[in-house]
């Protein structure tokens, strides 16, 4: 009922010149908000929310073009730059939305269910932070006690010769994995890719002897980051200074340039995933996904399409490890737990399997609520509960709420709820895959006869 | 009673008896075999200089000596993944997929065994318990907890799964995984605000704790002291049950026929009379009555628990059903102890054989590797039966 | 909006540890010990026209989450300065953070070197260190006859790391070591036991955090262990003697090197006690009283800052200088002055052994050793 | 020479030889059945032939090369295509897009110019959709290229699965009851396609049907199994007066009784 | 007198309208047979009857009873069996498990024997595939497991589906002949199938669906005649 409604409000305003103009307010509002209060929560989500008004609304290609430019690229780094959290949560929203989109592949097409996926974002991760550290001079030191002021083995701006690096090398590791186990049926994939999350994060875990490989629990830090060159800050602060009201320091500049560099890789995995996904090779995965007799019949070599399918999953999450690394500077085998590989599950189960969009969505919602909606929750019952204000009609003192109610605390609770629910109500997703409709000429010749 | 007598088919109760003696001996033998095999060879390497070293024995006696407790104590945690395997199996053979909600269902039966203690100790009932009494209380924990979860299990089912049948695969899967956190995060929220505790203790009564000593063996200046505790006797022996008991009501029962026809065909079963929502139901409460008394047993065997404690027993329990061949109870049976056994003796032995290299904190990712390998050469698991899909 | 005069001096004051999960018993103590800093300690501040606020953040002793928050804590112009971390694992990579945007942190509780010997201006911790820590531990050991040990760690940077350190001066003193395994077990430690029973060491070293390191040594001695234990702060917990109990006084008994003895034997935390317990209605868990210097201290800088900033708010840069600045600060813990890497110059150590089974009697652990030593020239 | 030979062909299920020492041969341009009694190894024998099954013994030639040991997949891109006893489509992909999962062997689309989206790819796709769209016309499928496969009636679904067969351009068709649940109307309607595959097409087609008006019809040869054994070959006419066919498979009703001129 | 019947019977799969409000009367003793083209709705009627799916509307009543809501089991105890379109055979039970399935609300061991000795007289085939999984036997083994099923319950009504597909027409004789008897012996059927002309030559009265409605009904003998049904069912020009 409510649904429906919405939607013929929705269509109301679907057409003509209202997208432009609701687009152009939505985004106007949001940048107005997040600028004059650039510590609200609510502000932030108006923002970020013009995104999917952008993606609704039926408009011109081209003005959606220039509008995405626009906001992407000033709006977000000047607002982000003014509140460097924002920059961060954006930034983190990139990189799960890469890594959603990565398990898309493996999930929502081929049908595989990989419960291990954050492995491959691991491989990544330490692949740079191997090199891109001083790790190689502490081999022979058992964690924690490695002399200090060690030389780095690369210079920083090898950074970008490993994102292709682990795209290859995290390729490699999805087709190793893969060769074994694609035999298998289903649930049993599933286990196994489950252990081999395991066993990756044990082994980053247990790599500091006989040799100290991973630095084990302590983590490998610091991780280089390429060089930022002084011009490009001094350039930025010249042209967006007085937006910013402050000088953007060179901290801030990294936070920008790693976001616009999880931005490009997002744009090429899109671009790469739909042009797989409508060719020969994504019709392949579909096929298998639906009976895998049948297409072995067709033709179609089924370890082969599975492999491809993982090794492509595997090599986006692994540029988005090195990414993660170097922006990070610091890795430790706690970032890459079972629960991390549930997360990115979610999201894409959440955005609709199989589904670009719904990726993306997934992964913006979730990182949004983990890291903005929960997190500022909690902050405001806390300084309600450090203020004298009392629930009005029961006569409740906030001071006296339980700790244990803070819904920071609460993220499974809250996960669980969703996928539930979604299951139940939408286990499409939110934003459904859509099959493509071709304009086939010959048969509408046909049918008009 | 006689007719009660001559209705019971005797050969059901024995039968899964001799597999856990079979399946408990093989895996023993052809373990022991492998790691004595290895330390022989190793004896004169620099591995046993090693050893020799420090412990003042050969490889080989070290290795023989410790034998028998390893193999004991690979039993013990063999049977409580088995136990929880069984409920992963139940459902997984009904509707196959991974109810994997069931190691927070074996978490809560975990609860609910240890809060009834806790409470049953702080009004002092359990300290002033004779022997005898404090295994009725500790019966009764077991069964409440039993209660409990059979009783989580059934609710699960009815709202997050039953609105899913006939949902592609993923689907009821993934509601499974929510379900699993919801749930964890449920415990806590109960336990922290009830008791404002993380961790819960199982209070110390009775003689469980107590050892069970076989003697001793000398082992270079110290002796090994060969015994098994109360508490795993216990556990080992309601493993058994729990696993003859079911073996019992799935092959020799009517329930146990029509739990098999719904598993295959639901609307087939409904056709020959079968009451699939209830056949479902009462897969779920025997999964959960199941994964209940696992879950006290387990809070007796390891004292600790926490609302996530049901995570990582269920991940091994779930990777035996799969080693076994998920779907099949004496598959459930064999994985649970072959997973405990090698990750026993991995743990106890990888440090020892590899000089310090890699130690028991790869005992994990041992089992696991394992289970991969069976699954590359035996992809339907040890015991899985492969019915050919026609084409 | 409506910025008015008195919100323009409104400054907040973050804390970071777990506030949920396993290790919260400890980290909410800490928060608490901070916030009952703040209600004593601000009125200087509240005098100088400043609002002061206590903006907590629950880390759940995962790094990920740390740093996530820390983000979100620098991104705040009005937050000046941070207590926090209970883990070194945590407290590592978010202060990369902190460091990048000059953010002043003191740590009432991390423990391992590299928190501060990164160099980092803006780091500073109250405690002792974990490469003194462990070597305390060792001396120990040896003078308790220990001539074998057997030593185990949780896998977490801090609990290998003291552990790596204890060995390491174990092997120094001449004492053999059996075994040297990190374990992430929680629950059945039967196969790590097989070993060390097989070697009987006379003492059997954990580095890590109690709910693993009590259930360890329960089942141990169940299976007839009678050597000694010996662990580190992280078994600083009444949780420890609920889980292990009785087990814990048998044999050789058990022991743990501290950096925070029993808020008892500090002079001046009596009033501390009393407050807390009638703030809260229980007894601090250790790195309460820890908690509460550190925000003594992180306030003492903030009014010496803003002081010489003529009243204005000051600069986080100008706040993390002030820290490093104070001298001989009295608080509740010891004396504290900071060195050119931010470690204390001088830090207590402890070894206290368990004397009850009873956990509400946790606190009257007997200290069977204090040290007061300087932290390493590194 | 023979499009397709077996030597000796076994395939054995536990003790059950389902396939016992076949010797087959089919000629190129032909319509060919097999039929048989259920149970008799039929669908068995297609799935050897087609790589589903790995054979116990015995050879199996193609186009003068053996096709033992070969993957599914391989046999397919030789030239085997094949429909299934129990209708096996890509439920969740459109009419269309099933067809063009069928031609997947032919298409070229390198990964670069798949992701260039070049002029060759372009035309290549184009040029498949439009054979496709050809495809589901000659089968009889008409505007209805973009619904889901599983929305298909049941008969539109055997002729999809012919359609999806045929795009692979086979040289042998083996279709696995494709009347099956059809009425007569349906099955005459199908019955001629299948001859004009061949006469049009060229493809050579092995049979399995338990309809006698199918087989009698258009099969120009006829092989008879029973028991895992070939027991009778030759014309339809030969097959209907085999005395141990009759017992064994078409009953005496068929013979003498009432339906004899309906039925065949 | 009627013991089966349905009024203006509505049923749909999600959008898909798949009868359109048919009505349909079985009487006693009666074997009743329903025709039609693929996707008529042949199928839909009997898995709406046997409570599979629950019609959207209209009232279907056996034995005086309403069962338009009730759930399938429960539809089986009060008579009636169906031998479902695709034999739904439980293929990792044996033929032997598969039978007794049948009979599952029997508890007379000697009459679940009985019957199951019946059935191999039947199919001598299924005798000496005992001990296979239902899963691997050929198609048409799998359709006399399903009928040998049907059976096994001995209900009142019987509704078959398709019971000749896929076999030899040695066999599809052979069914018919049992159907016959069985009928003779009490058992009221309805029978769905392909092949019309041998269904309304064993059949009393006939309906013919199209597209989710019914469009003719008649008596087996006047259907035979009936010009549509000779020339879109009965495949004569
Ligand atoms: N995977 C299998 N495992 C065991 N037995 C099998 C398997 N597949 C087929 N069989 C047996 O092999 C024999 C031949 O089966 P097949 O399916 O080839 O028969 P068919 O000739 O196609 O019969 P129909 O005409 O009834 O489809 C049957 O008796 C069947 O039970
Ligand atoms: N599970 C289903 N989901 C959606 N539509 C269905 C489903 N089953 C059948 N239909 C549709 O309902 C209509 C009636 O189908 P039904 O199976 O009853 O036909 P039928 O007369 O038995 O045909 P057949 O002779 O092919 O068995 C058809 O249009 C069919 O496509
Ligand atoms: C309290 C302690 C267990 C914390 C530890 N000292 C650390 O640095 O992580
Ligand atoms: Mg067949
Ligand atoms: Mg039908």
């Amino acid at each position: 009922m409510i649904t429906t409604g919405f939607r013929q409000l929705f269509d109301r305003f679907n057409h003509g010149l209202w997208p432009c103009a609701i687009i152009i307010g939505h985004t106007l509002l949001g940048t107005f908000l997040v600028y004059s209060t650039p510590r609200s929560s609510l502000a932030f989500l108006a923002l970020v929310s013009s995104f999917f008004s952008l993606y609704y609304f039926k408009a011109d290609t081209r003005f959606k073009i220039v509008a995405g430019v626009l906001l992407a690229l000033v709006v977000i780094p000047v607002v982000g730059v003014r509140n460097i959290f924002y920059l961060e949560v954006i930034f983190q929203i990139c990189v799960f939305a890469a890594l959603a989109l990565g398990l898309n592949i493996v999930v929502g097409f081929a049908g595989l269910l990989d419960l291990g996926y954050v492995a491959f974002y691991a491989v990544g991760a330490y692949l740079w932070a191997f090199f891109g550290s001083q790790q190689f001079y502490v081999l022979h030191f058992a964690p924690g006690t490695q002399p200090s002021n060690l030389p780095f083995l690369l210079p920083g701006d090898a950074f970008y010769l490993f994102m292709f690096l682990a795209i290859i090398v995290a390729a490699i590791t999805g087709v190793f994995l893969g060769l074994p186990v694609l035999r298998l049926r289903g649930d049993y994939l599933a286990i196994v890719t489950l252990g081999f999350g395991e066993v990756i994060r044990v082994l980053a875990n247990n790599l500091d002897k006989p040799l100290n490989f991973t630095n084990g629990p302590q983590g490998i830090t610091p991780i280089q980051r390429p060089t930022m060159p002084e011009p490009l800050v001094d350039s930025f602060n010249n042209v967006f200074g007085s937006l910013i009201g402050h000088q953007a320091s060179i901290a801030d500049m990294y936070n920008v340039m790693f976001y616009f560099l999880a931005l490009a890789m997002i744009i090429v995995i899109i671009f790469v995933t739909r042009r797989i996904d409508d060719s020969k090779i994504g019709r392949a995965w579909t096929a298998v996904r639906e009976d895998e007799t049948a297409a072995i019949a067709m033709g179609i070599p089924l370890v082969r399409m599975k492999l491809a399918a993982f090794a492509m999953g595997a090599s986006f999450a692994g540029v988005m490890g090195v990414l993660l690394a170097a922006s990070r500077t610091f890795i430790s085998p706690e970032s890459f737990s079972f629960m991390q590989s549930i997360g990115v599950l979610t999201m894409v189960i959440l955005g609709g399997s199989g589904s670009i969009p719904g990726a993306i969505l997934g992964a913006a919602t979730v990182t949004l609520l983990n890291l903005q909606i929960l997190q500022g929750f909690s902050l405001y019952l806390s300084e309600l509960r450090q203020s004298d204000a009392v629930i009005p009609l029961i006569n409740f003192a906030w001071r006296d709420l339980s700790t244990q109610l803070d819904p920071a605390k609460y993220q499974r609770l809250l996960f669980g709820l969703i996928l539930i629910l979604m299951m139940i109500f939408r286990p499409g997703g939110l934003i459904p895959a859509k099959r493509r409709k071709r304009r086939l000429a010959g048969e509408e010749a046909v049918t008009e006869q | 009673m006689n007719r009660f007598l001559q209705s019971i088919n005797a050969r059901e109760l024995i039968r899964p008896l001799g597999q856990m003696v079979v399946f408990s001996l093989g895996s023993a033998i052809v373990l022991s075999s492998i790691v004595l095999t290895l330390a022989l060879g190793l004896d004169q390497t620099a591995v046993g200089l090693a050893l020799q070293d420090k412990y003042n024995v050969s490889l080989y006696t070290y290795t023989l000596v410790n034998l028998p407790q390893v193999v004991i104590d690979g039993l013990t945690i063999g049977f409580v993944y088995a136990a929880i395997a069984l409920g992963y199996t139940m459902v997984y053979g009904v509707l196959e997929f991974i109810n994997f909600a069931h190691s927070e269902i074996f978490a809560v039966g975990a609860f609910v065994g240890v809060e009834i203690l806790i409470a049953l100790d702080h009004s002092g009932l359990l300290r002033s318990a004779s022997l005898g009494m404090s295994y009725v209380l500790l019966t009764f924990a077991i069964i409440s907890g039993m209660v409990a979860a059979g009783a989580l299990a059934v609710t699960v089912e009815r709202v997050a799964y039953r609105p899913l049948r006939g949902a592609s695969r993923l689907v009821p899967l993934i509601s499974a995984i929510g379900v699993s956190f919801l749930l964890q995060d449920l415990i806590r929220l109960v336990e922290g605000l009830t008791t404002g505790d993380f961790n819960r203790i199982f209070p110390s009564f009775g003689n469980f704790d107590q050892r069970l000593n076989f003697g001793k063996l000398a082992l270079g200046e110290t002796t090994i002291n060969l015994g098994i505790s109360i508490k795993s006797i216990i556990v080992i022996v309601a493993a058994m049950l729990m696993l003859m008991g079911l073996n019992y009501l799935v092959n020799a029962t009517r329930i146990g026929k029509a739990i098999r026809a719904v598993a295959q065909d639901r609307p087939t079963a409904s056709l020959m009379g079968i009451n699939v929502n209830r056949i479902i139901s009462i897969t779920f409460l025997v999964g959960g009555l199941l994964g209940g008394a696992a879950g006290v047993l387990y809070a007796l065997k390891f004292t600790r628990i926490d609302p996530f404690v049901g995570f990582f027993p269920g991940l091994k329990a779930f990777a035996a059903a799969v080693l076994g061949g998920i779907g099949n109870l004496t598959g459930a049976l064999l994985g649970g102890i072959v997973l405990g056994m090698l990750e026993t003796f991995a743990g106890s032995y990888m440090g020892v054989f590899t000089m310090g290299a890699a130690g028991s904190e790869y005992k994990d990712i041992f089992a696991f590797s394992i289970l991969i390998l069976v699954l590359i050469f035996r992809p339907q698991g040890l015991m899985g039966e492969n019915v050919g899909q026609k084409a | 909006g409506l910025a008015s005069a008195a919100d323009s001096k409104a400054i907040k004051v973050a804390t970071q540890s777990p506030l949920s999960g396993d290790q919260s018993v400890v980290g909410v103590d800490m928060k608490r010990g901070a916030e009952l800093a703040l209600e004593q300690l601000g009125k200087p501040l509240a005098d100088m026209g400043f609002k002061v606020e206590l903006a907590p953040f629950d880390d759940q002793a995962n790094p990920d989450t740390g740093v996530a928050n820390a983000k979100r804590i620098v991104s705040d112009p009005a937050i000046l300065a941070i207590m926090g971390h209970y883990n070194s694992g945590v407290q590592i990579p978010s202060s990369e953070v902190y460091h990048t945007s000059g953010l002043a942190n003191v740590s009432p509780a991390n423990t391992n070197p590299k928190v501060t010997t990164r160099g980092y201006m803006e780091i500073n911790r109250i405690v002792g260190r974990d490469d003194v820590q462990g070597v305390v531990g060792a001396d120990f050991a040896l003078g308790l006859g220990a001539k074998t040990v057997f030593v185990l760690h949780d896998k977490t940077a801090y609990g290998q790391g003291i552990a790596e350190f204890f060995k390491k001066r174990a092997d120094e003193i001449g004492m053999k070591v059996l075994g040297f395994e990190g374990t992430e077990e929680k629950a059945n430690f039967d196969a790590l036991l097989s070993p060390i029973l097989a070697g009987n060491p006379d003492l059997v070293y954990f580095g890590g955090m109690y709910s693993q390191a009590a259930v360890l040594f329960k089942q141990a001695r169940e299976r007839g262990y009678a050597g000694t234990f010996l662990s580190d702060d992280g078994f600083d917990s009444s949780d420890a003697s609920k889980i292990a109990g009785q087990t814990l006084i048998d044999g050789g008994g058990s022991y743990y090197s501290t950096v925070s003895g029993p808020a008892s034997v500090y002079a001046g935390t009596a009033k501390f006690i009393a407050d807390f317990k009638a703030k809260y209605n229980s007894d601090p868990q250790p790195f309460a009283a820890q908690g509460y210097d550190s925000m003594a201290i992180i306030l003492k800088a903030i009014e010496n800052a803003a002081k010489a900033a003529d009243g204005a708010v000051p600069t986080r840069a100008a706040v993390a200088q002030a820290v490093r600045e104070l001298k001989n600060f009295p608080g509740i813990t010891g004396t504290f002055t900071f060195n050119q890497i931010g470690d204390p110059t001088v830090a207590k150590y402890f070894v206290l052994k368990v004397n009850s089974a009873d956990p509400a009697k946790w606190s009257k652990n007997s200290i069977v050793k204090t040290l007061d030593i300087a932290p390493p020239q590194q | 020479m023979a499009l397709l030979e077996t030597i000796n062909v076994m395939k054995v299920f536990g003790g059950l030889t389902a396939i016992n020492k076949v010797n087959f041969q089919l000629e190129p341009g032909r319509i060919v059945s097999i039929i048989g009694p259920n149970g008799a190894g039929k669908t068995t024998f297609f799935n050897t032939l087609t790589g589903i099954y790995s054979p116990d013994g015995g050879e199996i030639n193609f186009n003068g090369r053996s096709l033992v040991g070969l993957r599914p997949d391989q046999i397919a891109a030789r030239g085997i295509s094949r429909t299934f006893q129990n209708i096996r489509l890509f439920g969740e992909m459109s009419v269309v897009e099933n067809i063009l999962v069928g031609m997947h062997v032919h298409l070229r689309q390198s990964p670069l110019a798949t992701l260039l989206h070049l002029r060759k790819f372009k035309a290549e796709e184009a040029e498949a959709e439009n054979k496709a769209v050809k495809l589901m016309q000659y089968v009889g499928l008409r505007g209805v290229g973009n619904e889901l496969a599983k929305n298909l009636p049941y008969g539109a679904q055997r002729r999809l699965e012919i359609a999806r067969a045929l795009a692979a351009d086979p040289l042998l068709l083996l279709l696995d009851e494709p009347a099956a649940g059809m009425n007569p109307q349906e099955t005459e309607d199908v019955t001629r396609l299948f001859r004009s595959i061949r006469d049009d097409r060229g493809i050579t087609i092995l049979l399995i049907e338990h309809d006698m008006r199918v087989v009698m019809n258009i099969s120009e040869h006829i092989c008879v199994m029973d028991y895992g054994e070939k027991i009778a070959e030759g014309t339809p006419a030969e097959i209907r007066s085999n005395p141990r066919v009759i017992e064994a498979y078409l009953g005496r009703g068929a013979v003498a009784g009432q339906h004899e001129e309906k039925l065949i | 007198m009627s013991v089966l019947s349905l009024a203006n019977v509505h049923s749909h799969y999600g959008h898909i309208h798949a009868l359109k409000g048919i009505s349909v009367e079985v009487n006693e003793g009666e074997i009743v047979s329903l025709i039609g083209s693929n996707g008529a709705g042949k199928s839909t009627t009997l898995r709406t009857i046997s409570g599979m799916m629950h019609p959207s509307a209209g009232a279907i009543t056996l034995y005086g009873k309403d069962i338009s809501k009730m759930e399938p089991h429960a539809i089986v105890l009060a008579g009636l069996g169906h031998v479902p379109e695709g034999r739904g055979i439980f293929p990792k039970l044996t033929v032997k498990e598969n039978l007794e399935m049948g009979a599952f609300t029997v508890t007379d061991h000697r009459l679940i024997q009985e019957r199951m000795e019946y059935g191999f007289s039947l199919f001598p085939r299924l005798k000496e595939r005992l001990s296979q999984y239902g899963g691997t036997l050929s198609g048409g083994e799998q359709q006399m497991l399903a009928i040998a099923r049907g059976l096994m319950l001995d209900p009142g009504i019987l509704m078959l589906d398709e019971p000749s597909m896929g076999l030899a027409p040695v066999l599809v004789e052979l069914i018919f002949d049992i159907i016959k008897t069985l009928n003779d012996k009490g058992t009221t059927i309805l029978l769905v199938e392909q092949n019309a002309l041998m269904a309304l030559s064993i059949a009393h009265r006939g309906y013919v669906l199209q597209t989710g409605e019914i469009v003719v009904s008649d008596t087996a003998e006047n259907l035979k005649k009936n010009p549509l049904v000779q020339k879109a069912y009965l495949g004569m020009d």
